[in-house]
């Protein structure tokens, strides 16, 4: 398959584009933050994202969903970060999609039709310290009559406050590193014993802290198999992984293009200051990365979609590189900008706080070079 | 005993006598900054106590002149002081741009007169200063600025607009560079001083990434600044103000490395031996550290020597703001998601992450790095039509 | 079974029957090369057998038409071909600059009487070219070229020097940029084919840092060109060799990636794993090799599809050659003092350090990388004055 | 005391300048080079270093010497790097002189006379794999008789093939990585058991592989103590990372001087290439970059020499600042040069192979990146 968009892809990157443009302009992202939301994200829109039939995007035909794979969800997810929409798309429709394409029929039953329309939403309680490290999960879900009783802490929980149902990654065997003995649980909303501590962040989307004191769960609440979590959690965060990566193309992709709009325009010392080769040589270089960045991220989605064995590899690889590239891009953005990219007033300040949470979350670019090392053998 | 032996008995020995215990802990915030002024809100007796005392002594200035109410110290001495103020970790008792920007530019341009009318009033932390350079058509390129003052005579009617005004919202007095003459682009500016409670001033503050408003934009609407209010001479300006940024970017330059800086691999300990490439990272963080501060000493050694070349300024403050924002990236990048929050009390309502983009207009504020590197081009290397 | 498939099928059969088995090891250094020419000393019976029977069935050029020498294979068969080929480790049969640019040039603008006399020499090696476009003042501004083709009626008369010219010493016929009018600076260029053997042409070989001379000097001193050796239009040299340099860059661009390359931390494992600093570059190595794989995939995808900006090759050339550079600092690092042996037998006469010094040209011939960053400046991002 | 070099300091600077500029420009290296010859360096220029008396440098007045430091001695290196002059003075002058100042007065009395009038060539046998690693020195000095049997092999001895004596760092005791057990001697020339294979260098220098096979030396070889060689090691190996530092900024500074000389003479486009932007803006990177090199490596000097604890650390900072730095001196160098930088005719290219001699000798900058981090204890 080539790597460039079919037709069909092309003609879903152009409604996304036209769709977020209309709807969800950064105009959108800064009002919310404005009246201080506190979901961070307007329900509407998640709504809106239902009537454009994106949630479905990963969902299967018979279910009422696409059918579609990664490169696609990675098509809007682009347009996502170009406008730096908030929406709940990444944790619901892409990697809980994903996972409950990995569990049980019920559950899907349950959450489906809610996450297609645009009414549900999904948050992910993977990460138990401040840096991700999925395999260093610990969190204890002893058996407890026929189900589970869960006690611990998660944070980073994007989206737990506003969601109906939270995937929460624990232990019930073993201890932290073993293969087995990991199980996900959709965890219901307003689950007796659950404590969150929501905090908003720098890019204005919300986050909770998590406690879960005594959470009993039932049996049908397991995603996939008991202690055999692993590979659905790896399923889940290839999915997290690269959509969070095509994200942030499509953040450096509109912190570029706007730097390049005010190269054009700005004028200092009698000159546009695009007619610098100094800053031609540097956005060039730019232009450069942000092309390579955009093409790991495809390639990682095919090949997950493929279901190919360097997968893993090349997911990786794709967060590490755009991790990079994007930062690059918000940095010589606000630089290049002067004096103006400090100013709220300005965009490309918001880019560069919607690339600082994305570069977080599913692991920053260090995390995954360490990783594509490690995968090497070294 | 030599003299600067005793000196330095004497000093630590007012010091232990005089700097109160409060003053001795580190600011916390912004807030804990005593900077003077007529409207200045003390936040305890002591940073009172301690403005006053030092004022009392000269010692917020120590190396101006005593007649201007400094402390009259030579640099052997002025190290002294620094050196004690910093083991027992005295904070400085009053910020100011009237000490770091505008009296050196009146020691070298004032008049007698001039000297010694504002200095004083510095020195004591009576008004507050503020700048204006920037304008809004004209950043990084000063020559094309606008703000006029018409010659009415005994005094200028000054007409315009500034950005980039640190605090004027808070600020008593400023100095100013107004066009005086608009058929000469490159000199017809000149260096002005005029009171912010001027009829026709106004101000209003600019909201920064960061969530604070340090700065302002600055409006003045038919501004009568008497004509014994100009530093220098008419037209100028542009002397005084090249002599206040080589100034300025000294001190910039200086200021990151006077205090010890840690490292930063050290600081995150737990966080590097989990994470290989981020130890990595930050070991090379720490090496180029640990260059620039011996950068910065060579700097300040051939600085008082007059020996250093004189554009060397522009490359410490490019190398010094470049590294500055290296080092927030990497803080950030170590906090993981608990540096993202903006507003939890756990995170000191986002300190960490406000601090962080904050850090990007060093490389903007007091000259853009661009601009430095333009200077280096052609003051140092000599490179041709640089 | 598809017709592909079949293809593949015959085609695994032949290479089975045709290519020797010396020929299916990879070649050890320069000199296993087969370049073809008049003067061309084979190293073996079987590169010399391997030449003529891929010759004969058009295989040098796969992908030409039959009429001049070619294979008339179709895009996918010519990639199955390729493939079987790296599988089975077979050598490129021929090695050519008149396979990889004048060919491209001449299909594109020779007249048929020209492709018919010239592809099929270079389709059968048996005439080597070498290309003259730099000139000693001219490097990455081939506008001001001087060599002048002074008009004689039915034949020019050539002066002048080129540099750059590669293997010219080993050439049997150049292409050649040279003024035929001096008035039009931009225009008056043309594209024109001459012998090396003609009266007035000497070549000296110039001494590159890695110690070998793969380049030369060229000097022409009255050299007699006929008129029907023009390739394209009078004056018009320059649309040829624009349309060349593209062909060139979206060669050298496609050329890094079209085989595996192998992770370098893997490679050196022993190595990094005492050394977690080099580690961590090599990780960061190796994200960027597996996302330049990537792009460079996307790019012959959209190559071949006629959809990708047509100045990519470009960005190509400029990402790809830094990216080996830089891959080969870091394999000098891992190589440690050993690698820096220049002559020793256990460094295969200093292999690594030769190799090492030569990718530093790849950022310059073929257009630098501040040349390929001014183009991506002006002709995909469209900034001003660029 | 200032970084800045005092009146004393300038003059050495001036006269070891004009000595190198006179004597052993980079045409000197040239001639040598292409002459083939063995040793790859003048012995008649070595003995103008010593009538110049830059050779007792490090040698105390009473013993003939200068009695200066590291500082001074970094002041001639970075000259001869300037220059590219091939000499033993690293070895000898530096690295050698501070090992025999902490041993016996014999070996002194036995060397350092002909060290100071440039007769005597020393040189160092500390690797014993292609990367430096002198915590890990395994070759075996056994016991025997009074005095010890050596056995093994060490490489990248510069200057082994010419040198009257080789400093040799094997265990007397323990193993690998061990603090006590390590042993320095004194190794004559053309000691029975030793094989030396010579091989050239990128650089032109001649290094040597050489093997031990039951080599006799004496008890009076042993420079220091038996068992405690590690404090006289780590002595050496300050003194040759900052010499070696120190010549690295000069090996950088010619090269960014050549190159600016070039950007200032070259025209493209109608221009001097100087006037582009683009370079200008990497030119005064470099030079800030160099500037900063410089001064770590001054720093650092000052800080052996008045023996503070810190001294270490900014050992290692200046070795792997400068490594990095001259580095990129040297590729911005080639690069502006354009073709004419890949020439052997031009010296651009030389400098690019000096630095990479260096810039393994003594460790390179990720080794000593790793010893700065692992100093700071993480």
């Amino acid at each position: 398959m080539p790597l460039f968009y079919d037709e069909d892809q092309s003609m879903l990157e152009d409604s996304a584009a036209e769709f977020m443009k209309t709807e969800a302009p950064v105009a959108h992202l800064r009002e919310f933050r404005d009246k201080n939301c506190p979901d961070g994200f307007s329900h509407r829109l998640w709504e809106q994202f239902g009537e454009m039939g994106f949630n479905g995007i990963m969902a299967s035909e018979d279910e009422g969903g696409l059918g579609m794979g990664l490169k696609e969800a990675g098509i809007i997810m682009k347009e996502i970060g170009k406008n730096l929409a908030p929406s709940p798309f990444l944790t619901t429709a892409v990697a809980g999609v994903e996972a409950l394409n990995n569990g049980s029929k019920a559950l899907r039953d349950r959450y489906l039709p809610g996450i297609i329309e645009g009414k549900t939403v999904l948050s992910l309680a993977i990460d138990e310290s401040s840096k991700h490290r999925p395999e260093a999960i610990a969190m204890e879900a002893k058996r407890s009559g026929n189900g589970f009783q869960l006690n611990g802490k998660k944070q980073f929980v994007i989206h737990g406050i506003s969601s109906d149902m939270m995937i929460v990654a624990a232990r019930t065997a073993g201890s932290a590193g073993d293969k087995d003995g990991l199980t996900l649980f959709a965890v219901e909303k307003e689950t007796k014993g659950m404590e969150m501590d929501a905090v908003r962040l720098v890019d204005s989307s919300v986050a909770a802290h998590v406690a879960f004191n005594n959470v009993e769960l039932t049996a049908d609440a397991v995603i996939g198999e008991v202690d055999q979590g692993q590979e659905v959690l790896d399923r889940l965060l290839r999915a997290g992984r690269v959509a969070s990566a095509a994200e942030m193309v499509g953040v450096g992709t509109g912190a570029m293009k706007q730097t390049l709009a005010y190269l054009k325009e700005r004028k200092q010392f009698g000159q546009l200051i695009g007619e610098f080769q100094g800053l031609q040589h540097r956005a060039a270089h730019l232009y450069s990365e942000m092309e390579i960045a955009d093409a790991i991220v495809r390639k990682a989605a095919e090949a997950v979609d493929a279901g190919v064995e360097s997968a893993e590899l090349l997911v990786s690889a794709a967060k590490a590189k755009v991790g990079v590239t994007s930062n690059l891009a918000v940095r010589e953005g606000v630089q290049m900008h002067g004096g103006v990219g400090m100013t709220d007033e300005y965009d490309i300040g918001l880019y560069m706080k919607r690339d600082r949470g994305l570069s977080e979350f599913f692991g920053d670019s260090r995390y995954h070079a360490n990783r594509v090392a490690q995968l090497y053998g070294y | 005993m030599s003299d600067l032996e005793t000196f330095r008995k004497e000093t630590i020995a007012w010091l232990e006598e005089n700097c109160p215990a409060e003053m001795r802990k580190p600011a916390k915030s912004e807030s804990d900054v005593c900077w003077g002024g007529r409207n200045f809100q003390f936040q305890s007796d002591a940073q009172k106590q301690w403005l006053e005392v030092n004022a009392a002594r000269g010692w917020t200035v120590p190396d101006w002149p005593t007649e201007y109410g400094g402390g009259g110290l030579n640099p052997a001495e002025t190290k002294i002081l620094k050196q004690e103020m910093t083991r027992m970790g005295c904070r400085i008792p009053l910020s100011s741009f009237g000490i770091w920007m505008l009296g050196p530019a009146l020691l070298q341009f004032g008049t007698e007169e001039q000297k010694l009318h504002y200095l004083p009033q510095i020195a004591r932390g009576e008004i507050r200063w503020c700048q204006g350079y920037s304008e809004p058509g004209s950043g990084s390129d000063l020559v094309s600025l606008q703000t006029f003052g018409e010659d009415k005579g005994d005094h200028w009617v000054v007409n315009g607009q500034k950005v980039w005004t640190s605090y004027a919202d808070k600020a008593d007095w400023i100095f100013c560079l107004v066009r005086t003459d608009k058929e000469d682009k490159y000199r017809g500016i000149s260096f002005l001083l005029f009171d912010m409670e001027s009829e026709g001033v106004t101000t209003k503050p600019i909201k920064l990434i960061s969530g604070n408003s340090p700065f302002c934009e600055t409006f003045f609407d038919d501004v009568k600044v008497p004509k014994d209010q100009i530093v220098g001479q008419l037209n100028r300006g542009w002397d005084v103000a090249k002599y206040l940024l080589g100034h300025e970017r000294e001190m910039i330059s200086g200021g990151g490395i006077s205090n010890e800086m840690p490292s930063i691999g050290a600081a995150f300990n737990e966080i590097v031996a989990l994470d290989p490439i981020m130890r990595a990272e930050m070991a090379a963080f720490d090496v180029d550290t640990l260059a620039f501060k011996a950068m910065g000493e060579l700097f300040m050694d051939e600085l008082k020597a007059k020996k250093g070349h004189p554009a060397q300024p522009n490359m410490m403050k490019y190398a010094g703001t470049e590294l500055n924002k290296r080092r927030h990236e990497l803080v950030m990048a170590a906090g993981g998601s608990e540096s993202l929050e903006w507003e939890s009390e756990a995170s000191n309502k986002g300190a960490k992450a406000r601090n962080w983009l904050r850090t990007k207009a060093n490389s903007i504020e007091g000259g853009t790095s661009e601009v430095m590197l333009n200077v280096i081009s052609k003051r140092i290397l000599e490179l041709p039509g640089a």
